[in-house]
């Protein structure tokens, strides 16, 4: 299974997705036979509030090429607000990566219900496809985990 | 002695760099610290003082001992390559040195560190004279010569738009031979007068008078036991900013990092005034920051000394002067001392 | 000074106070130290002067562990920061003597020393009621310098000259600000993301990691830092790799978003001059662009911007769409 | 110096340490575990002397100064008796025969057996895991039995379960001969039927004559109450030795964590004799 050198680059993908809602159309998908690329990993939290920034930053210096989280809708939070709060931490994590120069492409937030399969392939594919474009992360990895 | 123009040092440099690596200080951002050399780099020779002392060149603020592969039960362990190749760190001055011999009792004592000594074998050493010594400068107490800096390869001096060149060892010969037809012969008039005017300056700075009477190797108890501590650590932030910026301090932690191709065995500079230094599993023997704050000194006045012949672990470079937050100094530890029990500074 | 020190004596004269938070004399003409005084005969040594630029609610956390009252001067952009830390229960206002002080801007010696200065045996002028002149005797002769040119960074976008907290006055403060707050995080936000990525490199490549900037800053009172935990991978002391750095002040910068005040410790006391502000300061951009105007430690009941919400914040994806 | 010192031919750093296999693991209480090591050719690691140290390192986790508790006249293996506290001690913990870690050493100066104490009479005292330094003393002692003379040893744990080596103790120790075992344990246990109470009280208890050389390790209370005991009893500092316990990295005495005054306990240390100590500020 060794990867050619004139094979086209395939980004990994961490995906945090929140146990009620996203991991649930995480499994939706699966389920319906609806297809997303292998090179997503999808890490269940409790709850997208769970994720903290040290989470995201920890997985690019581990050799992530675009971080991904996934929690339910505004409103329908398992715990109520959780996903509020996680809304306004990631739109200042995110922006303060961006400041620093990361491609912000490589960040995402999307909310997915656990109804949504269809959402939950379509919107890894479509970063997927985004991040493949970014091509690998260089600007956020730690030099001493060589891929 | 021989001499350069100094719009001819990138001419020297270039050469130098040719076949060995050159450290010398860089501006980067601001600030000028030791960094190698290459064509984009901003030289800056001109500030007296770096940020960090020249000490990374032989003992850097983080290096790799070994790497370790497992698999499975197995242990696969790479000792990392040792310096094995000559470099030169350019414009160091008398209390850097000084600095150097200082940590020369600690790692080239038995046994030899023997990452450190591969770098003492190949670096040499080009010093340069302090053109204008500041304010927070006292290499005069511990009996250096800002003027002269003996403890080199070479010895440089810039005097009106020229650096002089002056070889004082084998190594420090055969460099000057690798750059000699870039310099031209010299006298040693004006270095003589620089040196006059240098140490002019020194005996007019603040703390060139300093007394280091009641330190030293037999001060222990009555130093330690001083209530002269309880106030002069309150300032303390227990940041490692003194530490690091000082030439002699030599305290390194050694830490794993592990990633999936192996794990990474290295050595980094650490800190005494840092909480967690001597905490254990099962306890920790300093915690308060009284007892790091006097420590550091201790070890720097008394301890050190009492185990290296006298010699200070202090070179009075003024960097902690310059550099601690909050303008707490091993200057003030000193004259705290002096006036113990007696009137105000 | 000399009616702040009038005051700490009467005040530890009559009980009121214990012991005394301010500034002892140093001994160049601009290393004065935070210092407690506790008697009549150490205020010998109190000095207040334009050098006197630390924040002392940072020690204030130790002190109100203390028994007793302590009397502590503030600076007006101090006391936002002892506000933020009464809120977070750090500190004890009924252990705080509060003397909130004048300030006409602090000085910063490098600022001085940039100007081609050295050997420097003395600065006249730096009083609160001194002149707009500095004069710098050195060993190389006589200088002078403007007092504004010689102020810290953060004194060119001043907060404003009213105390936040204070149970009385003492002395004329002034507002020094001659710059947008802003300006400097927006010009970096204007450069393209590979400019960006190379400032903060080079800007972080400077990093000694001797955690000055944590230790100093009020916001950062955690008994345990993370950064200082075994089991955290990137707890390292040593600036191995260029993410190491990063890790470390845009996760200080998050851990203190919505609650730093901006009183730019982190950025005085940097040994290496990194512009750490810019990291704080771009979050407060944020927070005020995107939760509206929010200054920490102005208003103690006000919630903290990061521990609210609202059903229609803007969603992360807005950190896209500006581009 | 124009000698390279990286040639092929160098040696290799301190810093560098052995790789060691263990070859055996005994549960000596629910939290102790005794780790026989032998080097990769099934040999030992190195010699070393009773009281010695060596640096046991499970890689990726963390290093950590232990005593080497066999003996030097054990000529196959060394042991560490090791007590689960921290990060690194759990892990060790959940090791099995045949796993590898890596082993520096051996560290310190040791217990003066060939010096100071031949000939004399001994009385070791220790709590807990401290028998983990004494033991290999004790059989360095026994397996050279002609140089010394009486020994005594008291040794007490918090339960019946938590004395270590305790077949050893029972089965070459209280048969040796000209050898007095007295154990204790801290609280009245079911099926214990010697001696209960603390081992500063015990000690005081028998009474031990003062023509003896004390040995002391354990728990900082512990020696401080037997110090104070043997103190009591008459002891002089100078018939005293203990160990101190501080944190180390590097062992050699250069990465000055372990500094108390003038002394590296990882280099001077980590044996001293009591007078030694009283010379220390007071810091450890």
């Amino acid at each position: 299974m060794s990867i050619g050198a004139n094979e086209e680059f395939r980004p990994k993908i961490v995906a945090f997705c929140c146990n009620w809602c996203s991991y649930a159309g995480a499994d939706l998908a699966g389920s319906s036979r609806l297809a997303y690329p292998a090179d997503v990993k999808i890490i269940r939290v409790p709850c997208s509030c769970r994720v903290n920034p040290m989470f995201i930053l920890r997985a690019f210096e581990r050799g992530a090429d675009g971080v991904i989280l996934c929690g339910c809708h505004p409103g329908d939070c398992h715990y109520s607000t959780g996903n509020f709060y996680a809304r306004r931490r990631m739109t200042m994590l995110f922006s303060m990566l961006d400041y620093i120069g990361v491609e912000n492409g490589r960040t995402r937030v999307e909310w997915v219900s656990a109804a949504e399969g269809a959402k939950f392939s379509a919107t890894m594919n479509d970063f997927v496809a985004k991040v493949t474009s970014l091509g690998k992360n260089v600007r956020l990895g730690d030099l001493r985990c060589k891929n | 002695m021989y001499k350069i123009a100094k719009e001819n040092l990138s001419a020297l440099f270039q050469k130098i760099a040719g076949d060995k690596e050159l450290y010398l200080p860089v501006k980067n951002g601001g600030q000028t610290n030791y960094a190698a050399w290459d064509e984009t780099v901003e030289v800056d020779i001109d500030t007296l003082k770096t940020v960090k002392s020249a000490k990374d060149a032989f003992f850097p603020q983080f290096e790799t001992l070994y790497n370790v592969k497992r698999e499975g039960k197995k242990l696969d362990l790479q000792q990392e390559a040792l310096k094995d190749k000559d470099f030169v760190i350019f414009g160091m001055k008398a209390c850097d040195i000084q600095g150097v011999k200082v940590l020369d009792n600690v790692f080239l004592s038995e046994p030899v560190d023997t990452y450190y000594a591969a770098r003492r074998a190949h670096g040499i050493i080009v010093a340069m004279a302090c053109h204008e010594p500041e304010e927070s400068c006292f290499c005069k107490v511990f009996g250096l010569d800002a003027a002269d800096p003996s403890a080199a390869d070479v010895a440089t001096w810039m005097v009106d738009g020229e650096l002089y060149w002056k070889a004082l060892t084998e190594k420090g010969e055969a460099l000057t031979a690798s750059v000699k037809d870039l310099l031209t012969d010299a006298d040693e008039a004006k270095v003589e007068a620089e040196k006059a005017q240098i140490r002019a300056i020194v005996e007019k700075l603040p703390y060139s008078n300093l007394s280091l009477e009641g330190w030293g190797g037999d001060a222990t108890d009555v130093k330690f036991k001083s209530p002269v501590w309880e106030t002069l650590y309150k300032g303390c932030l227990a940041c490692g900013t003194c530490t690091f910026v000082c030439p002699t301090c030599q305290c390194y932690d050694i830490k794993d990092y592990t990633t999936k191709d192996g794990i990474q065995r290295y050595r980094c500079w650490d800190s005494c005034m840092y909480s967690d230094f001597t905490l254990m599993a099962g306890g920790n023997n300093r915690t308060s920051q009284l007892q790091r704050y006097r420590q550091r000194f201790m070890h720097k006045l008394v301890y050190y000394p009492a185990n290296n012949n006298g010699m200070y672990a202090c070179v009075g470079c003024g960097r902690c002067v310059e550099k601690c937050p909050s303008s707490l100094n091993i200057v003030k530890v000193i004259k705290a001392f002096e006036n113990e029990g007696g009137s105000k500074a | 000074m000399q009616e702040l020190i009038n005051k700490a004596k009467e005040l530890l004269a009559n009980g009121t106070v214990v012991r005394v938070l301010g500034w002892r004399a140093g001994d160049l003409s601009y290393n004065p130290e935070p210092a407690f005084f506790e008697t009549e005969e150490d205020l010998q040594k109190f000095v207040y002067d334009g050098f006197c630029g630390a924040n002392l609610s940072k020690y204030m956390i130790e002190a109100s562990k203390l028994d007793g009252k302590t009397l502590v001067f503030l600076k007006p952009c101090d006391t936002y920061s002892f506000n933020q830390l009464i809120k977070e229960h750090r500190v004890d206002r009924e252990k705080a003597y509060i003397v909130g002080v004048g300030c006409r801007g602090k000085l910063d010696i490098d600022k001085i020393k940039e100007q081609g200065i050295k050997g420097i045996e003395s600065v006249e002028g730096t009083e609160l009621d001194g002149p707009d002149t500095l004069t710098i005797k050195t060993l190389y002769g006589d200088k002078t310098c403007s007092y504004a040119s010689a102020m810290l960074g953060r004194c060119h976008v001043c907060k404003g000259k009213e105390h936040m907290i204070a149970d009385e006055i003492i002395g004329e403060s002034k507002d020094t600000k001659d710059a947008e707050r802003f300006d400097a995080v927006k010009a970096v936000e204007a450069m393209s993301p590979e400019e960006r990525f190379n400032f903060f490199q080079k800007e972080l490549r400077k990093c000694i990691r001797c955690n000055a900037c944590r230790n100093v800053c009020p916001a950062c009172s955690c008994r345990k830092c993370v950064f200082d935990s075994n089991k955290f991978d990137s707890a390292q002391k040593a600036n191995v790799d260029s993410f190491e750095e990063k890790m470390f002040h845009v996760i200080r910068a998050f851990h203190v978003a919505g609650r730093c005040t901006d009183c730019g410790e982190c950025s005085r006391v940097c040994p290496q001059g990194i512009q750490l502000h810019l990291f704080n300061r771009k979050f407060i951009k944020d927070i005020n662009e995107y939760y509206g105007e929010f200054q920490a430690g102005a208003d103690i009941e006000a919630r903290g911007p990061l521990t609210n919400y609202t059903f229609d914040d803007v969603e992360p994806s807005i950190v896209k769409e500006r581009g | 110096m124009s000698e390279c010192t990286c040639n092929p031919g160098y040696t290799k750093d301190t810093l560098v340490p052995q790789i060691g296999v263990i070859t055996d693991i005994r549960e000596e209480t629910p939290d102790v575990k005794t780790f026989r090591v032998n080097a990769l050719d099934g040999g030992k690691l190195f010699e070393h002397m009773p009281g010695q140290c060596a640096m046991v390192c499970v890689p990726g986790v963390s290093e950590g100064m232990f005593s080497i508790t066999s003996s030097p006249t054990n000529k196959e293996y060394q042991e560490f008796s090791i007590k689960r506290c921290g990060v690194l001690t759990e892990k060790l913990h959940s090791l099995e025969v045949g796993d590898q870690i890596t082993v520096r050493g051996p560290y310190g100066n040791n217990f003066p057996v060939e010096t100071e104490l031949k000939g004399k009479n001994l009385l070791f005292i220790a709590g807990g895991i401290g028998l983990a330094p004494l033991r290999s003393v004790i059989n360095y002692v026994l397996d050279n039995r002609e140089n010394y003379g009486t020994v005594d040893i008291l040794y007490g744990s918090r339960s019946a379960d938590d004395l270590v080596q305790l077949k050893e103790i029972q089965e070459v120790w209280m048969k040796a001969p000209n050898v007095n075992v007295y154990l204790t344990i801290d609280r009245e246990q079911e099926g214990w039927d010697g001696h209960v109470g603390f081992v500063p009280t015990y000690l005081k208890e028998i009474g031990f004559d003062t023509d003896k050389t004390a040995l002391v390790c354990g728990p900082p209370i512990m020696i401080k109450f037997v110090l104070q005991g043997l103190k009591e009893m008459g002891y002089t500092d100078e018939q005293i030795y203990t160990t101190l316990e501080l944190r180390m990295k590097c062992g050699i005495g250069k990465c000055g964590r372990c500094n108390i005054g003038t002394k590296f306990v990882c280099k001077d240390g980590p044996v001293f004799r009591y007078d030694q100590i009283e010379e220390l500020p007071d810091e450890y």
